[in-house]
């Protein structure tokens, strides 16, 4: 075993070192929709032009043709510089544009892929609806052929970016009559068309970065449609293995240094016996190196991950192991830095602030809901990584 | 010996409840979103005409002169509604004022003209009789005339005057406003030492008979929703991932109840552990409300993670109260101190 | 409400306390069968004597016909004085005899019950067999009407005292047609009838409390059978509530006691940093506040469980919360002990040892599996307090 | 990069394991119950034959000159089988032995004629080049004629014969011997300073692995019972409880083994930030082996909690693993004083 990079990767990794730092953005990130949207479509045209969009994307489709290490040192210098979230470019970078590549034809890739990387674009999830959560297969949205398109009715939710997105990656119900994993289509949304109602969804941190998204009879072109009709479940099972693998990179270097950012703080800032400082207490210190010593392991898992996925090419159940551990491991943190700061804790702030412990321990919440709770983890694992029955 | 609701009891706590769900319904709360005070001043009014703060105020100053257990269990209600309002502050306070002889203010405090918030010291001061002096939270000060300051030798009843510059604060709970203001002088009116009447000891059983209120609550609020969600065709309660988390939740929100109307009674029966079991309410209730919230906004999924839901307003009033009256640290370490109980 | 005691009950807690002053084993319990039989009897014989002996047991069957409330006191004096928990005699007190006293007949109450509360017998349990654990209705075990008897071929397993016992309180299937519930019968087996064969079962702690209890043809009066023939479930689960309910009350007054020796020994016991005393570490000291606040609150539920079952008579449910929540603190103290030994732990020791923290907490495991798992405890919980689905 | 085993280390691992099963079982714990020593000493001189002891001694002394990540997998190993006997100070003691020159130990230690057991200091007292001081706990020195002792600074080689009055203990894990002596001086045979060769940087990272393989062994006992015990008619491995429980464990036992693999690449490529991550190691093996082997024996029910079951053997052994080469406290104080890592 090696952690060795070939120099090839060594001097890959000073150049996208050298390259942040002269070109990361130096202003702060919009909270409005429409700024978002230019500061995020902004800085990926910037990657793109510096060559630096979809690193492990086949050439053919514009990206850098490298392999997923290269792509985590990527993520690990990305993250290592402070820099945001990818957020409004997620879907397309880590859904829609991996699914696209996989499962679409010839002509979508092409018009779709190149957008993507260039930050034309925006992307956003349409899978989720209010009658199914975890049980994503019962989805109700209901589309019907009609000439040479689909005319969509329904509802979706827990859309993100929805209102700056382009497109969406929408999962309809094209047949009632068979199983509830039949019967589903994967199919591309174009976000202006008429019949598309967004209604922000604020959350318990006081952000609104989730959606309702409403759909009136909404025409959508046949042609639009990834894979075959009424085959979408194993198109979303793609785009979803996707986000559970490499996607997850970039959080746990953020989280790392949220870790040590805690570290910092709590030499700064008076404990709980109101006079030494907070990292004195013995209870806070163990709790704040057992955190780093699971962020680090969860980091090692990562790099494990990355190992096998290199070998077998999809990242499989393991995936859910990471974002089972990322979870449990944001909630700690979170709730660690709650008893640091102690009664500052009435004071809101917004995990966006500096050392905003408390929006960020609101937002932690999130972490073991969104993208897949936790007990769903939980059933992977169970059962498609150690085959447990079902 | 009796630790269940006598029937006098439970008509009171569905007296309460009928008022709350009318008149302060938590809708409430998002609707006065950043509005200056969280205090619907009319309702207020008629929860002081009902009696809600003078329930354990002696029948010689006009109170209902009932006991510390009538009291843990209406304010395990009022939480479990999260009442937005200085209740608890203000029944102290009418209590206070009564034993200093401010009959005037007793009057005003129970007809709920008068509004007493609350003030916490952060970092170095002093409270006594003869001033306060620090840097104060001012919690739900926001609209009141007075604040009560409560420490473990005794409670002060201050202007809200005396506090100067006072800087409003946004609060982590929506349900409470929160300010700060740094004071370098200023006069106590009223000074109650703990000898005369453990106000701490008290409001250390009614913050935790609230907390206790807000575990239940979330309890309820979490196995109604995992009897009536159906995801995979069957009610997800079904799945022990669901159904276990419900019962811990309920075990935990149990023992704190239990303790909570164990403490009151110790204390109002004079027992010498009085203290050790309030300590003890305390403890157990922090941890039940905020671990059984946070388990009520994971057994919602998506839904509990939103504004418009109620799982999170439990959750950060949990923190908020278990804030008050001494720091969590602080009461584990006073409970440590405490002999052995009986 | 009110902790008041009346004048009559202050005055019996004195009488209590004054009578086993007097009167309470000097020698400590042995450790071997015979002498624990020997001990546990002439103990309970004592007690009997002193008209201390089923104190809310009806004066018809040699009992005190006082409430539970008396009970309790007795019980909480007893553990206060550092008393054996009754072990041997708790079948024969705790199970057998409520049962019978519910569900016997009059012969078999007039037999049985003076015998248990005399100290003369000793009872034993079989219910749970090597495939019937959490699924006990599973259960096996033959018996087959043969003239005026059963004849039993099958095993039990988790018998606690069957190699001093005389009688066993045992649940048989006496017919395979219908659903598992239907056909099992609880019947007495008198332990000295041939075809009983006992093996202990060593268990992680060290000791040998447990059996297991093979049948050869073991023939057994059907006067023996308590309720009637293919009803013992429902006799059964009566037992089990009973276990659930008052018994509990003694161990967990014996939990108040560890936590108050743990703080004791956390005083004198150097701690994790090898200089100050363990009490001194910040995080050593508010986990024995916390095990002193929950074991509080374990207390305050009994307290408010049994002014609930004073008024509706039988436990209940309400019984599976105080189980599941002394399981777990017995558990989580067990553990802090173990962190306050440190290095100490290495050396092994018997729970039945002073500050035998290592045997006290591989002891502890046990107490979330056996009397019903805590899984099988949540089940209830959630079923049968909460109204959760099945 | 690769943390996946290769091909060669996956042959080890099969080798060890193929011999750990016929020659070392773990019923030989409970068959040597009550003996003076936990050591087959034919199944022993039969595995320092096969190379266990010398997988990663320099070529040059008669070793196999295999990296620390070959180690750690082989340590994993022996600790998923409970080896018994002292494998890891042997293992260490050759390699100082072979580093202070003395060819003759090396010789003895590999071909398994020389056991070396450890020596822990409890409370006060020293190691040094000058000898050592204190009270000791003797692990697995029942029949050994020598202890190695490691310390931050360095490791020593001490002669048993310089322990007086050797007092045996009685052992949590009945697969150790446990002992006791009070040495006021005794003379240090060899003394390997850390600057030469980072000795407890290697323990630290070798018990990691032990402990991360006690974690793994157990995920799988717990997870192989689930599939195939049946309660209530189907696998208890269908209910959750059962399910997330062997979910946890599995994602706790990958993680501890992940960071001690990434460990062991980080002390052989000489990192900065080595012992960073081999006390991040040793904590989360520690707790993923302690929890799991706790949560193994809740999965097995009464079976799990009597002695001729394995699942107790794994959680003595993992207690005793987490408190040598240093306490679990002190291995988080030292993490938290580390920089942040690379």
């Amino acid at each position: 075993m090696d952690l060795d990079f070939t120099a090839e990767q060594v001097e890959f990794r000073e150049q996208v070192l050298t390259w942040l730092t002269e070109h990361k953005p130096r202003e702060s990130r919009p909270r409005d929709d429409a700024g978002i949207r230019e500061y995020d479509l902004a800085w990926q045209r910037t990657q793109w032009e510096g060559g630096w969009a979809g690193i492990a994307w086949p050439t053919e489709y514009g990206g850098g043709g490298l392999t997923l290490l290269q792509q985590l040192i990527w993520y690990e210098e990305y993250a290592a510089q402070g820099l945001p979230g990818i957020d409004a470019c997620f879907v397309g970078l880590n859904h829609a544009g991996p699914t696209v590549m996989l499962r679409g034809n010839e002509e979508q890739k092409s018009f779709h892929l190149p957008r993507i990387l260039k930050g034309d674009v925006i992307w956003c999830q349409g899978f989720s609806e209010p009658e199914a959560g975890s049980d994503l297969a019962s989805l109700r949205t209901k589309a019907v052929i009609d000439g040479d398109h689909l005319v969509v009715n329904g509802q979706k939710i827990w859309t993100s970016s929805a209102n700056c997105a382009d497109f969406q990656e929408l999962l309809v119900r094209t047949d009632n009559t068979g199983s509830k994993h039949d019967g589903i289509t994967w199919v591309i949304a174009d976000m202006h068309t008429p019949g598309i109602d967004i209604r922000p969804i604020k959350t318990m941190e006081g952000g609104a970065e989730f959606c309702e998204v409403f759909y009136d009879d909404v025409r959508i072109p046949l042609s639009n449609v990834v894979g075959e009709i009424n085959q979408g479940w194993s198109v979303a099972m793609s785009t979803l293995s996707f986000e559970r693998g490499t996607a997850f990179t970039a959080n746990q270097v953020r989280l790392a240094k949220v870790v040590e950012d805690l570290i910092d703080f709590s030499r700064d800032h008076v404990g709980p016996d109101g006079r030494r400082p907070a990292i004195a207490d013995d209870e806070i210190a163990r709790r704040l190196a057992r955190s780093r010593a699971s962020v680090a392991s969860l980091r090692a898992m990562t790099y494990v991950g990355i190992c096998h996925t290199m070998k077998s090419d999809t990242p499989g159940p393991r995936g859910s192991m990471l974002k089972l551990h990322y979870a449990d491991l944001c909630k700690e943190i979170a709730a660690l830095a709650m008893d640091i700061v102690g009664a500052d804790g009435l004071r809101n702030s917004s995990r966006w602030d500096p050392m905003g412990w408390v929006g960020n321990y609101f937002y932690s919440f999130s972490q073991s809901i969104g993208g897949g709770t936790s007990e769903i983890q939980r059933n992977i694992i169970g059962e498609r990584v150690l085959g447990l029955p079902r | 010996m009796d630790l269940l609701p006598s029937e006098d009891q439970r008509d009171l706590i569905a007296a309460a409840t009928d008022f709350l769900e009318s008149r302060m319904p938590i809708e409430g709360i998002r609707a006065r979103d950043g509005q200056p005070s969280a205090v619907d001043r009319d309702a207020w009014l008629e929860g002081a005409e009902l009696g809600l703060l003078t329930l354990g105020l002696p029948e010689e100053y006009g109170g209902s002169g009932r006991l510390l257990d009538d009291e843990a269990l209406l304010f395990a209600t009022l939480a479990e509604h999260l009442a937005t309002g200085p209740f608890l502050t203000s029944s102290l306070a009418a209590r206070v004022a009564a034993q200093c002889g401010d009959l005037d203010l007793v009057g005003r405090i129970s007809d709920g003209s008068v509004l007493v918030g609350l003030a916490e010291l952060r970092g170095d001061g002093s409270i006594g009789p003869e001033g306060i002096k620090g840097t104060f939270d001012l919690i739900d000060c926001a609209g009141v005339s007075h604040v009560l300051l409560v420490t473990e030798l005794g409670a002060a009843i201050v202007d809200l005057d005396e506090f100067p510059d006072v800087e409003t604060l946004d609060s982590s709970d929506p349900g409470i406003r929160l300010a700060t203001s740094t004071v370098t002088a200023a006069t106590v009116r009223h000074w109650l030492p703990s000898g005369t009447d453990p106000i701490w000891l008290r409001a250390t059983v009614l913050s935790a008979a609230g907390l206790a209120g807000l575990a239940n609550a979330v309890t309820r609020l979490a196995t109604e929703h995992a009897k009536l969600r159906v995801q995979f065709g069957r009610p997800i309660g079904v799945h022990q991932a669901i159904k276990h988390a419900c019962a811990d939740m309920a075990v935990a929100s149990d023992a704190a109840m239990s303790q909570t109307l164990f403490a009151a009674v110790c204390v109002q029966s004079g027992r010498q552990d009085a203290l050790f079991h309030a300590l003890a309410a305390k403890t157990v209730a922090s941890r039940a409300a905020i671990a059984n919230a946070g388990a009520t906004i994971q057994v919602h999924g998506g839904m509990g993670y939103t504004y418009e839901h109620n799982a999170h307003l439990y959750l950060k009033r949990a923190h908020v109260i278990s804030h008050l009256f001494g720091e969590p640290t602080q009461v584990l370490a006073d409970l440590l101190e405490q002999g052995a109980p009986q």
